[in-house]
């Protein structure tokens, strides 16, 4: 029974995992920016949450109303400025260009913000939770968090692959200059694209700051390591496959924790070595001949 | 189709120059192309064909120089503004897009349709083989597959003015024939042709007008029945041929 | 250093070779580059001198200068030349400071274990280059990343290692004096044998066959490049460099803990030197590691303000200055420190280069 | 004789510089969060302002302090940095083994007196290469002054008695150098007072679910909780444990909850968790420079701010409060091997009420008397308040509030 | 159908190869003699060039074997068969974009004909010479023009000291002047004895050429022979050339605008 709940927790905490990889697979996979600054914006994104809550008092489950419209305004204008100029030079420089983002919003957030944790507060809904059998404990929150990953990732799979904007977003990510002779503003394609991401972003970024605490450097320092997995894992370019991959993470590691808590981290970390060696290309993508 | 004056031209280039960095590729190149006219650039291996056509769409900034069309400027324009007031263009080495379909390239290529003829089933009409081959990714056609598919991405668009660099470039002699007897059709359905070919012969017996560029200079032009071998070969390799 | 002078052979090939190529020239080196052997040798001579002449502050300054300078070296020899991009070059900083220690902690004296750990590192390199090597790109980025925090997670749960509360360094002299001139020597010694490998490498037929397989993988295979065994002998390079470097750091800290050791902190200063220094030179390192120090003693005292800069640096450079500083510089001025390339003179004035001047 | 230069003479001049590491920035920076208006506030002292009479001379004295950011590499580097190129003549430092412990390290291998503080004693000395368990080792150099596991349970234990409970501990404590400390030298002590000890596994920080442990406490029924967790981890592993249904009748949590910033993250599942605290506005305690109380330190810095106080004010304060103690006893300030052997004697009553070095549990650690407390729900500015309810280690600090089960 | 020319250099026996629905090999079998001068031509998408990556061993067939000079090569890798003395070049350019010319060049010699030093420089430079880039040696390859890029492809080919030497329509695009110089270098090669095997559209180039014209269709050869022969032969004509469907064609471009459409009846 306890291997049950651990896969059951396993499966929610990957829910977690795959809502914060979201907006790193369509970066990442999608757009080949390598984001190292992806976990610093989804702090950003708590932080605004924080801010908005404040202010106008919203209940903090309704916070993403406001805060992912916001992001993906900033999602759009960083594109268009900052990360286009970087990815017109090469991945290498999306490399430092996110490498040096991240520092500055770290100690930015640090400078202004203090260095003091915060989390939304989201009242009793943190606590709550119902039991299926004696053993077996769901916390609402994880569920919740669990049913949006599963929602926005799939549903963006199925705008990538279905729809016009989603096919003008592989076409620009294929080659920017064939797309623009083509009659596609590849800029604002990919400002659509990149707000897209952010939005995602936005919510991870809520939601991480409901299920735990947040400070200026936590996002590069704990999760950001687990969403490139999921990614990778998942196959790069496919959001179903991240979905998965998030899964099949938290999976893996709540097996390592029913054998000991030290090996929580460890068995993720073997899990997605064996997941490399048998099937280097992710789970999901195709085998191609280049 | 609005009745448009023969005389004025769809297309005017005037006094293009552009540089690579420090290269200068075209020396204030001038021409235009009349409504329905079909127009040959020929040269040898890196006298600037492509660099005029990519600066036509738009890919290129000139340094100096402006380009028309149907007597707008659109010097300032992007490319794909270009696309949508009606300039299209075949670029060298086809550039489809990889990892999409080949039905998939297509629709990409309607983003900035203008109304007309062309619809993706016109398309697979011309190239037979397209239509059950429309769900394999673009990566895995062969170079012909490629080009041929390249020029429908063009056609959907509409244009007014198509540009096509190395037209038959990989192409087996079936399809290079097909592809050239649509040309007289396209024209009579409104659209002017600029066209890049390596194969004079081939390029002088549909086009209207040649324009033999040597070095990033307009060096000849005329109609291909009163351009002589002697002065095509001339102005083709001026004096510089590498030995 | 001999294979520094200028190393031109006329081209008198087979009685087959047409007059035309039979009066050029394949040249390696070119002047500024003699200039530059004498000038490196005149400067090791110095910083091997320099504990004589200066007080130990600066040596230990110039102990974590090589030392990212090594680091940095390796992460260029990989990507930029092997394009190889990692994230997690740090598994190998860490196994290098552990190897040290587990060797020094069986009394073996911590200066002869760097060696000894920097082949480990390279022992260690053909599994984990068994596990990367079919990856490419994002893939082998993050995968690396990953081995590393595997490494990281594995080490801390060994007790003797002090698990995951680290612990000190035994062995080393006690007088402090002859401490930091001995470390320094041993520092010095490594990044000079690290850039050497590097120059000669590169130099070699190898080097040539690395930028090949970076730009294009198949074309490489199609004109009999074996690559595998190629990028395995740079990665194993690569990883025994970062080895020595963190063999390097633990002697000069005398304290390990898997987390400091394992820090992704070091991926990124490697990426970070490279990359503004320019990256696919051999002296973009040596600028980088130079920027990089200078902002660090000048800046690192406004705290989040430093930091800030740090970010803003890097960003600008990726964007107006794509190839570092020193494309800047070379650019500029035509200079080329150290040739790896070749030149074939004379080459005629190409056609293609009308106008341009 | 061998020619080489070393470190070079160390300063003969009129100012005794002293180094100050701290993490301003990085993860660890919050327990930094004070320091800035410590400083503002020692400057301003008459010795540290005037300077100090030393063998009939008149020294300045100048304070460079420097960042560890957090990084363990980093804090090791400035410590060298500070020893050989600004030839310091000796270095505080505070805040989480990954701070101290390089510094220490460099300090001890260069001959420069150190003082640490805010890292349970264990940690450090083990950190330098001593057993905590026989701590005979004497490091010539390195002298701390915290409390050690003995204190935490001193604190915890009382609390624990006066709740009933069925005396089963769960423990949390991660493979890090606190977490370690704990495993080794807590789980014994508890043993030894007649609880039970469960222990939820060596996790590595940043974990992100704690929900096997949860289960595996709750099938031990476990009533009492200790931990020495990371902030974050913490927050999620309660959060969990709330909604997992693991409530512990009293939890007793070290390292984590010491500043008010955790416990507005963690919202009203803080009120009634209890900890320590080795420095507050209660304490009975006056500054060794300037008489000023523990109560008006805080209020300073409250009024200063605009934030709640925290513990670190005080232990930072007194960081130089023994620099002053220590150069005030030699006749050398310059010579560091005098200067290290005053600060191992140094015995005297300031900001953190009675340090002695001498008479520590190992050679140069002197012990504070730390009180237990819990957080309630706030009455004033700040949601929640630190209010003493159990004073079995340091009877001079006055009951603030009633002991009340963390989950009732 | 001539007999090749000396003892057999490359023979393949009922490969197979398919992507997915698309059969590009269909038990496959093929002879080539050392020094013969062989065109292949085929409609667009035959399989014509990854008939080249099977022989080159860049793609692996599904059945069948692969001899070369005596050897089966069917297991071994693209760098090994190369070493063994077949080079190709890519019907898409593939220069390595960040080296020069010359070091392109200097690759193939010292990996692929195993020279050092000093005669592989010479050997470059001969080849350089040979293919006409000496003047763009020092010129970074990324900056070359389509048409140098497919010197660039022939030159590197060549520099691998090939046996065999595989040719994917490296004329296209080519202007006659330019043709008569390639087919010129072609012939040159093929006279030292290395065995040529060229897929081209442009006919001419290669009718002026090779001894012997394969034509692949449907994952077969449906010609093999001397090349006017074969490009007499209907099936040829009719997937190839498109002479007899000419007429048909005209059919099938789209519905133009009314009255241009009854026109072109
Ligand atoms: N992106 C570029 N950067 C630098 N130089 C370039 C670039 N593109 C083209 N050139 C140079 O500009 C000149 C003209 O090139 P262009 O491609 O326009 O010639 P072309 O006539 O199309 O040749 P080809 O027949 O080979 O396609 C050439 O010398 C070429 O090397
Ligand atoms: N990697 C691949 N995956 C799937 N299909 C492929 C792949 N490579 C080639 N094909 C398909 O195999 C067929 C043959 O391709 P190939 O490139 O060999 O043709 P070709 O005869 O060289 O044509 P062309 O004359 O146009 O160059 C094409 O239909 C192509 O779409
Ligand atoms: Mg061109
Ligand atoms: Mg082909």
């Amino acid at each position: 029974m306890s291997w049950v709940n651990a896969i059951i927790q396993g499966i929610l905490l990957g829910g977690l995992y795959a809502l914060f990889a979201c907006g790193l697979s369509l970066m990442f996979g999608v757009m080949k920016v390598v984001n190292l600054a992806h976990g610093d914006l989804a702090v950003v994104a708590a932080y605004i949450g924080l801010g908005v809550i404040a202010i106008t008092h919203v209940p903090a489950v309704w916070a993403f109303v406001i805060v992912v419209p916001v992001f993906a305004v900033i999602g759009y204008v960083l594109q268009r400025t900052l990360l286009q100029a970087a990815l017109d030079r090469g991945v290498l420089t999306t490399l430092l260009v996110t490498f040096g983002l991240s520092v500055v919003i770290e100690n930015g957030l640090q400078q202004f913000f203090s260095a003091n944790s915060h989390s939304i507060n989201i009242g009793s809904l943190v606590s709550d939770s119902f039991s299926i059998g004696s053993q077996i404990t769901i916390a609402y929150l994880d569920l919740v968090i669990l049913v949006v990953a599963v929602v926005v990732l799939l549903g963006l799979q199925y705008f990538l692959s279905a729809s016009a904007s989603g096919r003008l977003i592989r076409a620009v990510a294929d080659d920017p200059e064939a797309a623009q002779i083509s009659g596609v503003s590849y800029r604002h394609v990919f400002g659509i694209a990149a707000a897209i991401a952010f939005g995602t972003v936005a919510l991870a970024g809520l939601a991480f700051g409901m299920y735990s605490q947040f400070d200026p450097t936590i996002g590069t320092d704990q999760l950001l390591l687990f969403a490139f997995e999921a990614v990778v894992i998942g196959g790069l370019g496919s959001l179903w496959g991240t979905l998965a991959g998030g899964i099949l993470l938290g999976v893996a590691q709540q097996i390592g924790a029913q054998i000991g808590a030290q090996y929580e981290l460890l068995a993720g970390q073997l899990f997605f070595l064996a997941v490399l060696v048998l099937r280097p290309q992710g789970i999901t993508s195709r085998k191609e001949t280049a | 189709m609005t009745q448009r004056n023969e005389s004025a031209p769809v297309l005017d280039v005037r006094d293009l120059t552009v540089h690579h960095g420090q290269l200068r590729a075209l020396h204030g190149v001038s021409l235009s192309l009349p409504a329905g006219g079909v127009h040959a650039i020929i040269g040898a291996n890196g006298a600037g064909k492509s660099t005029l056509m990519r600066t036509i769409a738009g890919l290129h900034r000139p340094t100096a120089g402006s380009v028309l069309l149907d007597g707008a400027d659109v010097t300032a324009l992007r490319p794909e503004r270009r696309v949508a007031a009606g300039i299209a263009l075949v670029p060298e080495a086809r550039r489809l897009f990889a990892s999409l379909t080949l039905e998939e390239n297509l629709l990409v290529g309607q983003t900035s349709a203008r109304p007309g003829p062309w619809t993706l089933d016109e398309v697979y009409a011309l190239f037979g083989w397209m239509r059950e081959r429309r769900s394999q990714r673009a990566a895995q056609l062969s170079g012909g597959e490629q080009q041929a598919v390249a020029i429908g991405r063009a056609l959907v668009a509409n244009p007014r003015v198509l540009l096509l660099d190395e037209l038959s470039l990989g192409l087996a002699p079936v399809v290079v024939r097909q592809i050239y007897d649509l040309l007289p059709r396209l024209v009579d359905s409104g659209l002017s042709v600029l066209l890049v070919e390596q194969d004079v012969s081939q390029a002088l017996r549909v086009a209207s007008y040649a324009h033999c560029l040597l070095e990033g200079r307009i060096t000849l032009a005329g109609h291909p029945a009163e351009l002589t071998t002697q002065q095509i070969e001339a102005a083709y390799f001026g004096v510089g041929v590498s030995a | 250093m001999s294979s520094l002078g200028p190393d031109t052979t006329a081209a008198a090939g087979p009685p087959s070779v047409p007059p035309a190529a039979a009066q050029v020239r394949v040249t390696r080196a070119r002047r500024s580059t003699l200039a530059a052997a004498a000038a490196v040798v005149l400067i090791v001579a110095v910083l091997a001198y320099l504990p004589y002449l200066v007080y130990s502050g600066t040596t230990n300054l110039l102990v974590n200068f090589f030392t990212l300078l090594i680091m940095a070296s390796m992460w260029n020899l990989l990507a930029g030349y092997a394009g190889l991009v990692s994230v997690g070059q740090q598994a190998f900083v860490g196994l290098g400071a552990y190897g040290v220690l587990l060797l020094a902690s069986h009394g073996t004296s911590p200066f002869l274990a760097i060696p000894v750990a920097t082949a480990a590192c390279a022992v260690l390199g053909l599994p984990v280059w068994w596990l990367v090597s079919r990856l490419r790109s994002g893939y082998f980025a993050i995968t690396m990343w990953v081995i590393a925090s595997v490494c990281e997670l594995i080490i801390s749960q060994i007790p003797s290692f002090g698990g995951g509360t680290g612990t000190g360094l035994p062995g080393l002299p006690g007088n402090p004096t002859l401490l930091t001139a001995d470390t320094y020597w041993a520092t010095l010694a490594c990044a000079v044998l690290a850039l050497g490998v590097v120059y000669l490498l590169l130099r070699s037929r190898i080097g040539l066959v690395l930028t090949a397989v970076r730009d294009d993988e198949t074309g490489a295979r199609s004109v009999g490049v074996r690559v595998a065994s190629t990028q395995r002998l740079v990665f194993l390079v690569a990883a025994a460099g970062c080895g020595v470097a963190g063999a390097l750091y633990i002697v000069s800290q005398q304290f390990v803990e898997p987390t400091a050791a394992f820090s992704v902190l070091w991926s990124a200063k490697m990426i970070f030197i490279t990359v503004i220094g320019g990256i696919g030179t051999i002296e973009g390192p040596i600028i980088g590691t130079i920027i990089y120090f200078v902002l660090q003693q000048t800046l690192a005292q406004y705290g989040t303000w430093y930091f800030i800069a740090l970010g803003l640096v890097a960003m600008a450079i990726a964007i107006w200055a794509r190839r570092g500083i020193w494309g800047l510089i070379a650019d500029r001025f035509g200079i080329r420190l150290f040739g790896v390339g070749y030149w074939l003179s004379p080459a005629g004035p190409p056609d293609r280069d009308r106008g341009s001047r | 004789g061998s020619g080489l230069k070393g470190s070079g003479p160390s300063g003969s001049t009129g100012t005794i510089t002293i180094g100050f590491i701290t993490p301003l920035t990085g993860s660890l920076a919050g327990f930094a969060s004070g320091d800035k208006f410590v400083l503002s506030q020692i400057r301003q002292s008459p010795v540290y302002k005037n300077g100090i009479k030393i063998g009939g001379k008149t020294y300045k004295i100048a304070i460079n302090v420097q960042d560890s950011q957090s990084d363990p590499t980093r804090a090791g580097q400035v410590a060298q940095q500070l020893i050989l190129n600004d030839k310091v003549d000796l270095i505080l430092t505070t805040s989480a083994p990954e701070t101290t412990n390089p510094v220490a390290v460099a300090c001890e291998k260069f001959g420069t007196p150190c003082v640490s503080t805010v890292v349970p004693w264990e940690s450090w000395y083990g950190g330098l290469g001593g057993n905590p368990v026989k701590p005979t080792t004497k490091f010539e150099y390195c002298t701390t002054f915290f409390f050690g596991l003995e204190q935490f349970l001193g604190t915890f234990e009382p609390m624990w008695n006066r709740i009933h409970t069925n005396k089963v501990v769960a423990c949390m404590y991660p493979n890090d150098p606190d977490g370690n400390a704990f495993r080794f030298g807590f789980e014994p002590l508890i043993k030894g007072s007649g609880y039970t000890v469960v222990d939820g596994g060596a996790y590595q920080d940043g974990t992100t679910d704690y929900t096997s442990m949860i289960a595996d406490f709750k099938s031990h029924h476990c009533e009492v909780y200790s931990n020495a967790p990371l902030p974050p981890d913490f927050n999620t592993f309660w959060k969990q444990a709330s909604q997992q249904g693991f409530k512990p009748k009293i939890a007793t949590v070290a390292k984590v909850l010491l500043f008010p910033s955790d416990t507005v993250a963690l919202g009203p599942l803080v009120v009634n968790i209890a900890t320590d605290s080795w420095w507050g506005p209660y304490m009975p305690n006056h500054s060794s420079l300037t008489g000023q109380s523990a109560a008006e330190l805080a209020t300073a810095y409250q009024q200063k701010t605009g934030n709640q106080w925290v513990q670190s004010l005080g232990s930072s304060y007194s960081l130089f409060e023994v620099a002053k103690e220590a150069l005030a006893a030699v006749s050398d300030p310059h010579d560091k091997k005098e200067v290290a052997s005053a600060l191992q004697t140094v015995n005297y009553t300031g900001m953190c009420g009675p340090l002695n070095f001498a008479a520590g549990p190992a050679p140069g650690v002197a012990i504070m008397a730390p009180v237990g407390v819990q957080w309630k729900k706030g009455t004033g500015k700040y949601p929640f308040e630190m209010k003493v309810v159990d004073n079995s280690l340091n009877k001079k600090v006055p009951i603030e509030a009633p002991l009340e089960p963390t989950n009732a | 159908m001539p007999e090749p020319a000396g003892p057999d250099l490359l023979r393949l026996d009922g490969v197979c190869k398919s992507f997915g629905k698309v059969v590009v090999a269909d038990r496959l079998s093929l002879t080539v003699g050392a020094g013969d001068l062989v065109g292949i031509v085929g409609p667009n998408g035959a399989g014509k060039s990854s008939l080249f990556g099977l022989i080159a061993g860049d793609l692996r067939p599904s059945a069948g074997q692969i001899v070369f000079a005596g050897r089966p090569v069917t297991r071994l890798d693209a760098t090994a068969r190369c070493r063994m003395g077949i080079g190709r070049t890519f019907q898409v350019p593939r220069p390595f974009g960040g080296m020069t010319v010359l070091e392109n060049v200097l690759v193939a010699v010292q990996q692929g004909a195993g020279l050092r030093r000093r005669p592989s420089y010479a050997a470059a430079a001969a080849v350089l010479d040979r293919t006409g880039l000496l003047g763009d040696a020092n010129i970074p390859a990324e900056r070359l023009g389509l048409l140098s890029r497919k010197r660039l492809e022939v030159a590197r080919a060549l520099a691998t000291g090939p046996d065999l030497l595989l040719l994917d329509e490296v004329a296209g695009g080519l202007t006659d002047p330019e043709v008569a110089e390639l087919v010129t270098i072609v012939r040159g090669i093929s006279a030292q004895g290395v065995a040529v095997v060229w897929i081209e559209h442009v006919l001419h180039a290669l009718t002026a050429t090779v001894h012997r014209l394969l034509c692949l269709a449907g994952g077969t050869f449906i010609g093999d022979g001397a090349p006017a022969e074969v490009l007499a032969l209907p099936e040829v004509r009719e997937v190839f050339l498109g002479t007899e469907v000419t007429a048909s064609l005209h059919q099938a471009g789209p519905r133009l605008a009314d009255g241009q459409d009854r026109e072109d009846r």
